[in-house]
């Protein structure tokens, strides 16, 4: 079964984006033209240019208002998600007493140069994030939150040294990449040290999608909105699976 | 029963109240009330045609006959101007006399040719009279039990406070519109207005069933306001808050659309004293006549009327019109009263349209919605964005209905009209209205008390600017007065418009009342509130 | 010789786009996966869906940054503009005495059922637009502003009694193109008439360009921001031309 | 020479004075006063090697050596800490004093190994200090030069009035970073602020030559600063008004990029008391010593210093930190006076980050920048935009930041942080930019005088407001006066952070200097001018 869908201005099926950009081109009525026909070639059609300017010499900006033919089968998408079906601070705890059988220990930390702590402060911080208490609050997790830019190399030392059982990396910035250089280094790190398999590994930050992180070899990654029991539940489900096999 | 059921705010004006020259004020109304007073016998002794197809479908004549000519139109032919004259009621309950039928199947009938006029002519008038009574309650009936529907409704799903989040849907599919207004309703919308087709105005006619084309809107039949209705019902109930709908009266059928959007409890109607005359070319004569008509239906039926003084703006500087817009504004509280309508359903117009990029607009913007504020304390104002000077540039059309938002919840304005921020391009999309709603959301939350924390600055710009425009309204309201309504629109004193008395469309339609003239609805539409009403405004 | 350009974010040649539409569909992660599958098939690289979220039942909206790997080569577009080297209203005047040797008839009219008159009025009236005076003002054009809502037949017609040099037909209502059936209408029912070769025929509108114009057989077409004298100048040098010839 | 060249506007205040606690304001000076002095006690035994590295620079050492260690800090390790400790002027001085070499020369001889320490240490004080004095002669020279410079400039192209409108631009490539600066000058912003790559705060040297690498931005080098600087120098006369030019000096070397922006005639820098040791956890010993002489150089150099109270509303609830920003305003005026910065250099900062769906938060914000208006008449705001609150709904935001632009303008700020639509989502685009400052050109434009019109209400949400954070700030220094601010610090009672005394990064470059320190810049930098500051806000 499938369900294909197209962008909606306000009629079903007209495929209606907005869009806007800048070019490296002084202004002009050949601008506009410019500006219409790069989004025809982008694809669209009934591309209209609602808005050009001059907003420095060498640049323009434009405002396009256009169709695009190209629809997204909903159906075809797994829900890429990490988030398991919600746990309450009892079950999670009660989750790990029973098939645990011992405290889990957490270590989180904001990688690389990355000081942005607000979010994975939001998650491991006994305040927590939006009325939902961070995993500090949990009483079968030992806490450490490591603080801001972290090496990666002294994560992995502490991991290693602490025998922890879940390691929590945070990037905020993303620029250049610099998030993904990151979180792949620490993987490969674990890996080299032969910690990789001991670990549950999670990433997160406003850009990680569960998608992203899996592919950089991460158990999980959260991102945008992210609430402490989200993460709390994946560990204490993750941790029950190893200690049943 | 008047209006009670809105509660336009009993708007706490303590706060930021301007100084302004009362005495002006009640000169202006006193004058309002000159330049009507001629126009209001010459309604009494006229008729149109379009006020008798409105008695016609009050008696329950509706549908559509060979090439979808509107029956109402047909027997209206059929009888012709003369026969009119004596008002379309007459001959309907002549002819229920006579076949006992309801005057439905009497227009029919008289269409299909099986029943003449000239047998109906013999039957006396008391007659006619007496057989059509009983339907004639009928009629009020039903206006009187939407209104009751409505009154329960805003009882059990209060709205939430004003200013009134209102927007358009203009997809030019019914059905589209549809679903645009029930996104919007759940986005935050109060009120939905369904706009026409362009030049619907123009016709004389009112459409018939459901429609699903037209440009830059679809038409305003009585099917469709059915459909839009009840959708809005159920989200009412989903939402627990009553979603209100409006659509357009102005144009040559004011006074039927006023009757079919009675009837499916629509809960406004655009419906200004001289719109279709200065930007319709509509023969001024047809359009007084049927405003006051249709009025008294609103009034009747609890509607909402809303006002057009945004046009004024639209087409001239906003700066130099403001006089004219709070002219306008005194000249149409006075038909309103005249027509019956208490102060809660007479929506006066304005809006936003000062040049965003003038120094201080926004103080001028403040002056003038503050201005009208006090002036018509009880009035459910209007309040319509800017659009003249909105671009493609959305970003910046964004921040200028946000200003907009921010000069409406400051000065505690009742009907508010979001912005869109895609205005200068298509008539809105469905996100285009969400963004709109979340503007006006967020700006009217995070100011909500603004109004009542500051207090402006004795003779500052703008208690000046105030001052200014009121002045400038009084001086053209005595030239006005002057000259006579008729003769000043005729010199192009509004809008900069000349329309002669006796051209414009539809002029053919009106009708110089018979001395034996008789309309049951406006008869029972002219209680003593219509005076009370002038009364009111006098103290 | 040629130079593409591509849209620019902060650095030359990344391509940076914004984009933002609405899905028919209810929001979820799911949905937001969906929209950065849809935006990449479109097309774009290094997709980030910004804002995704519910705004009614059955309705997601979204905003996306993205790269286009489109480029567009900006010295390959003619200017697309009807606007002839700017003359001055006198120059205008002077051209028309010297070159036509008598006045110039022009008829004005916003056709169909469009009412929105301020368009033509700006360059017809008068007045004029942004401190440039209209027509109206000009010495050697007699002008004729027939007004909002005239039925093509009638414009013709009007065209014909009064033996009128140029045709200036403004369309501001442009939903499901009833802008283009109106100029099409107009173009077609002159040619009919025999009447195309005698006038000069000009679009006008927020939404027209000159090269939809000649498109749609007319001899120029003026947008957003046209002054009276960019038409002004424009009709009196074909006038010119067609006198010389 | 105390910044006359800077016009942070004779702010009219008349307008919308708030009612406050006048007394408290006085307190809480006196508060500050008592909180600080100790502090200064403190620095004046002390010194870090960035100070002395600083010394060196404005010596003229500069470069790098060996695996692009900068020369100033290879001077500093060979001579140890030690030496140092005596300050290195006295051992460049000697060098002179033996070589007749300049101490660029000395400083090449002592790295290279031609020129020992060993033998330097012979060298009598005296002799030492008469051979440097031409060259610290020179390097005051050149301060003064640029700040000469620059005041010429201002004259000859003047800024458009306050709020003077800030972009940042951090591409994390300089030449990039140009491109952007000249476009946002050209689209009318005043002053542009480089932004340095994360990281870059906890270094221990300052980064050499043109950089085109970083996240979040690129290095803060000389080299940087002249690009940028040299381009907007240029664009200031093709516009005909002088686009101001900042970077952060916050961060482990504090004196070093004080000295390097005041050579390349940057126009402002961040430089906060205190950010450094709550945010970026370096030691709070070398903080303060470091802010203290790398603002006796912005003193002299005419640079007006942002600080950075804005961090302490990203990281916790703005309502309740309201109170914190206040203290550290007056804890961040009062070392600043300490070090000889007037008040129209100091930018104190504060932000608009109250949750933007929380009622009436507009009015909040408007207590909060009109109370810090009246408290530091003087002194040129620095207001910074929403940034936590900011999310990926681009069109939301660039509300959000209308809404603040009229607060800016209202309260009249003076150093005014244009929002960025898309601040949760990238480093500005130029397009960004440019839609950021017509918001804020917008805005100011259409309410321009709105702060001049309006008053607020007695005893009124805003009032009550301000007064309340005066009170809670009040309160909080009262604490922080009796622990003691280092005790403070440790305590956790800024920011909720617990910093140890003798914890964090660079603890190991503080010095406790030896009975014959010697720092030539500082004996001339601390003219009466300082105490005669701290001299001006007791009155
Ligand atoms: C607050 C802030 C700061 C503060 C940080 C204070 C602190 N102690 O954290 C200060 C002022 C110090 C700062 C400085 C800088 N910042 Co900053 N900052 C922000 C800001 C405004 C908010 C970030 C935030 O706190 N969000 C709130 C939290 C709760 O959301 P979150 O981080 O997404 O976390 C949630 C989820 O992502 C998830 N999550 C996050 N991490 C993790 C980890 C795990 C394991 C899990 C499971 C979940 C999880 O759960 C959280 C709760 O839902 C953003 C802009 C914005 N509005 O987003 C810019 C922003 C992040 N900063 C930016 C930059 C560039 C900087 C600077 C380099 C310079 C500058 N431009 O200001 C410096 C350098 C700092 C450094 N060395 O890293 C850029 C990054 C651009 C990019 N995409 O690369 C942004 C986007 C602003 C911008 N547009 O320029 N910043
Ligand atoms: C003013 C206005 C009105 C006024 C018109 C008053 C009047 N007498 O003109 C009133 C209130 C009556 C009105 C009504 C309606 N309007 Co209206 N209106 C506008 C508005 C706000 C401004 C248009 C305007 O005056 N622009 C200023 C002039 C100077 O610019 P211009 O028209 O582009 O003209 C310039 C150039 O295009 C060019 N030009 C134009 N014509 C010609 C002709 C020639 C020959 C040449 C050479 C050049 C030329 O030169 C001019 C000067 O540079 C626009 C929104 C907007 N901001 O654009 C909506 C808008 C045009 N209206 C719209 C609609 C749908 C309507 C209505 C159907 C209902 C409604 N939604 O309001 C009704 C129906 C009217 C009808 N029957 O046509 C839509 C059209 C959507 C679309 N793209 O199809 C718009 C875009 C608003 C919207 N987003 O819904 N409207
Ligand atoms: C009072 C009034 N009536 C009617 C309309 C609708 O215009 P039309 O006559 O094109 O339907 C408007 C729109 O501007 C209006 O203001
Ligand atoms: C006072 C101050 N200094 C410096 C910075 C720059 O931060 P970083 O230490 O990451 O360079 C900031 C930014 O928030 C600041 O507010």
């Amino acid at each position: 079964m499938s369900r294909v869908v197209k962008p909606y201005g306000d009629t079903l099926g007209d495929g209606k984006v907005q869009l806007s950009f800048t070019l490296p081109i002084d202004w002009s009525e050949a601008a506009d033209e410019a500006a219409r026909q790069l989004v025809a070639k982008m694809g669209f059609v009934d591309v209209a240019v609602a808005e050009g300017r001059r907003v420095a010499s060498g640049f323009s900006f434009f405002v396009v208002y256009a169709s695009s033919p190209t629809g997204v089968d909903v159906d075809a998408i797994g829900a890429p998600t990490a988030k398991a079906h919600v746990l309450s601070m009892e079950d999670v705890d009660g989750l790990i007493r029973e098939r645990v059988g011992r405290k889990v220990s957490v270590a989180g930390a904001c990688i690389g140069t990355d000081a942005h702590t607000v979010g994975i402060d939001a998650i491991l911080n006994m305040k927590g994030y939006k009325g939902d208490y961070g995993l500090e609050r949990y009483k079968e997790f030992v806490t450490y939150n490591l603080g801001s830019q972290i090496a990666v190399e002294d994560l992995v030392r502490f991991v290693k040294v602490n025998a922890i059982d879940a390691v929590l990396a945070s990037q905020v910035v993303t620029q250049k990449g610099s998030d993904v250089t990151n979180f792949t280094a620490l993987a490969e790190l674990l890996e080299a040290e032969g910690l990789r398999e001991r670990v549950i590994l999670i990433a997160g930050g406003p850009r990680v999608t569960n998608l992203l992180a899996n592919e950089l070899g991460y158990d999980a990654g959260f991102g945008r909105g992210t609430l402490p029991s989200d993460v709390a539940a994946f560990i204490a489900q993750r941790m029950a699976e190893h200690s049943a096999a | 029963m008047a209006g009670p059921e809105f509660s336009p705010g009993a708007r706490n004006l303590a706060a930021m109240e301007l100084r302004i020259d009362r005495e002006a004020v009640d000169a202006s109304r006193a004058l309002a009330r000159a330049i009507v007073a001629p126009i209001s016998d010459f309604i009494a002794a006229h008729s149109t045609v379009s006020v008798e197809r409105a008695v016609a479908r009050l008696l329950g004549v509706d549908g559509t006959g060979g090439d979808d000519v509107p029956i109402p139109n047909l027997v209206g032919e059929r009888l012709g101007f003369e026969r009119l004259s004596t008002g379309i009621a007459r001959w309907l309950g002549a002819g229920v006399a006579e076949t006992g039928a309801a005057p439905a199947e009497v227009a029919a009938k008289l269409i299909g040719g099986s029943l003449h006029a000239e047998t109906l002519a013999g039957v006396p008038d008391g007659a006619a009279r007496a057989a059509l009574a009983p339907y004639v309650a009928g009629g009020l009936a039903r206006l009187d039990e939407r209104r009751r529907e409505r009154k329960v409704l805003l009882a059990r799903l209060p709205q939430a406070p004003p200013p009134l989040l209102y927007v358009i849907v203009a997809s030019g599919n019914i059905f589209e519109d549809r679903t645009a207004a029930l996104a919007a309703a759940e986005a935050g919308a109060q009120i939905i207005a369904v706009i026409r087709s362009t030049g619907q105005s123009l016709l004389d006619f009112v459409p018939y069933g459901p429609t699903t084309e037209g440009f830059g809107g679809t038409y305003a039949t009585q099917a469709n306001f059915r459909i839009v209705r009840e959708a809005l019902d159920e989200v009412s109930e989903r939402l627990g808050r009553y979603v209100m709908l409006t659509n357009y009266a102005s144009g040559l059928c004011m006074p039927e659309i006023a009757a079919t959007a009675a009837l499916e409890r629509l809960d406004m109607l655009l419906n200004d004293s001289m719109y279709g005359i200065l930007f319709r070319d509509i023969n001024m004569k047809r359009t007084f006549v049927d405003q006051h008509f249709s009025r008294m239906l609103n009034a009747r039926s609890g509607i909402i009327i809303n006002t057009g003084e945004d046009n004024y703006l639209t087409t001239a500087d906003a700066v130099e019109q403001a006089p004219a817009v709070l002219a306008s504004q005194f000249i149409n509280e006075e038909f309103a009263h005249r027509a019956g309508l208490p102060d809660e359903q007479i929506g006066l117009g304005d809006a936003y349209e000062i040049d965003p990029d003038r120094e201080d607009g926004f103080l001028y913007q403040l002056a003038q919605a503050q201005l009208a504020r006090q002036i018509f304390p009880r009035a459910p104002l209007k309040y319509m964005p800017p659009t003249k000077h909105m671009t493609g540039d959305i970003f910046k059309g964004h921040l200028i209905d946000a200003m907009f938002n921010l000069t409406s919840v400051t000065t505690k304005q009742t009907i508010h009209l979001c912005g869109m921020l895609t205005e200068a391009i298509h008539t809105p999309f469905l996100g285009d209205r969400v963004l709109s709603i979340e503007n006006a959301r967020y700006v009217m939350n995070t100011a909500r008390h603004l109004g009542d924390e500051i207090e402006f600055k004795r003779g500052g710009i703008v208690e000046r600017r105030a001052q200014e425009v009121l002045a400038g309204c009084r001086a053209l309201l005595e030239r006005v007065a002057e000259m006579g309504l008729m003769r000043a629109i005729e010199a192009g004193v509004f809008a900069d418009v000349k329309r002669p008395a006796d051209g414009g469309r539809g002029f053919e339609g009106v009708l110089e009342r018979s001395p034996s003239y008789w309309n049951p609805f406006e008869e029972a539409l002219s209680s003593p509130r219509a005076a009370s009403f002038t009364g009111v405004t006098a103290s």
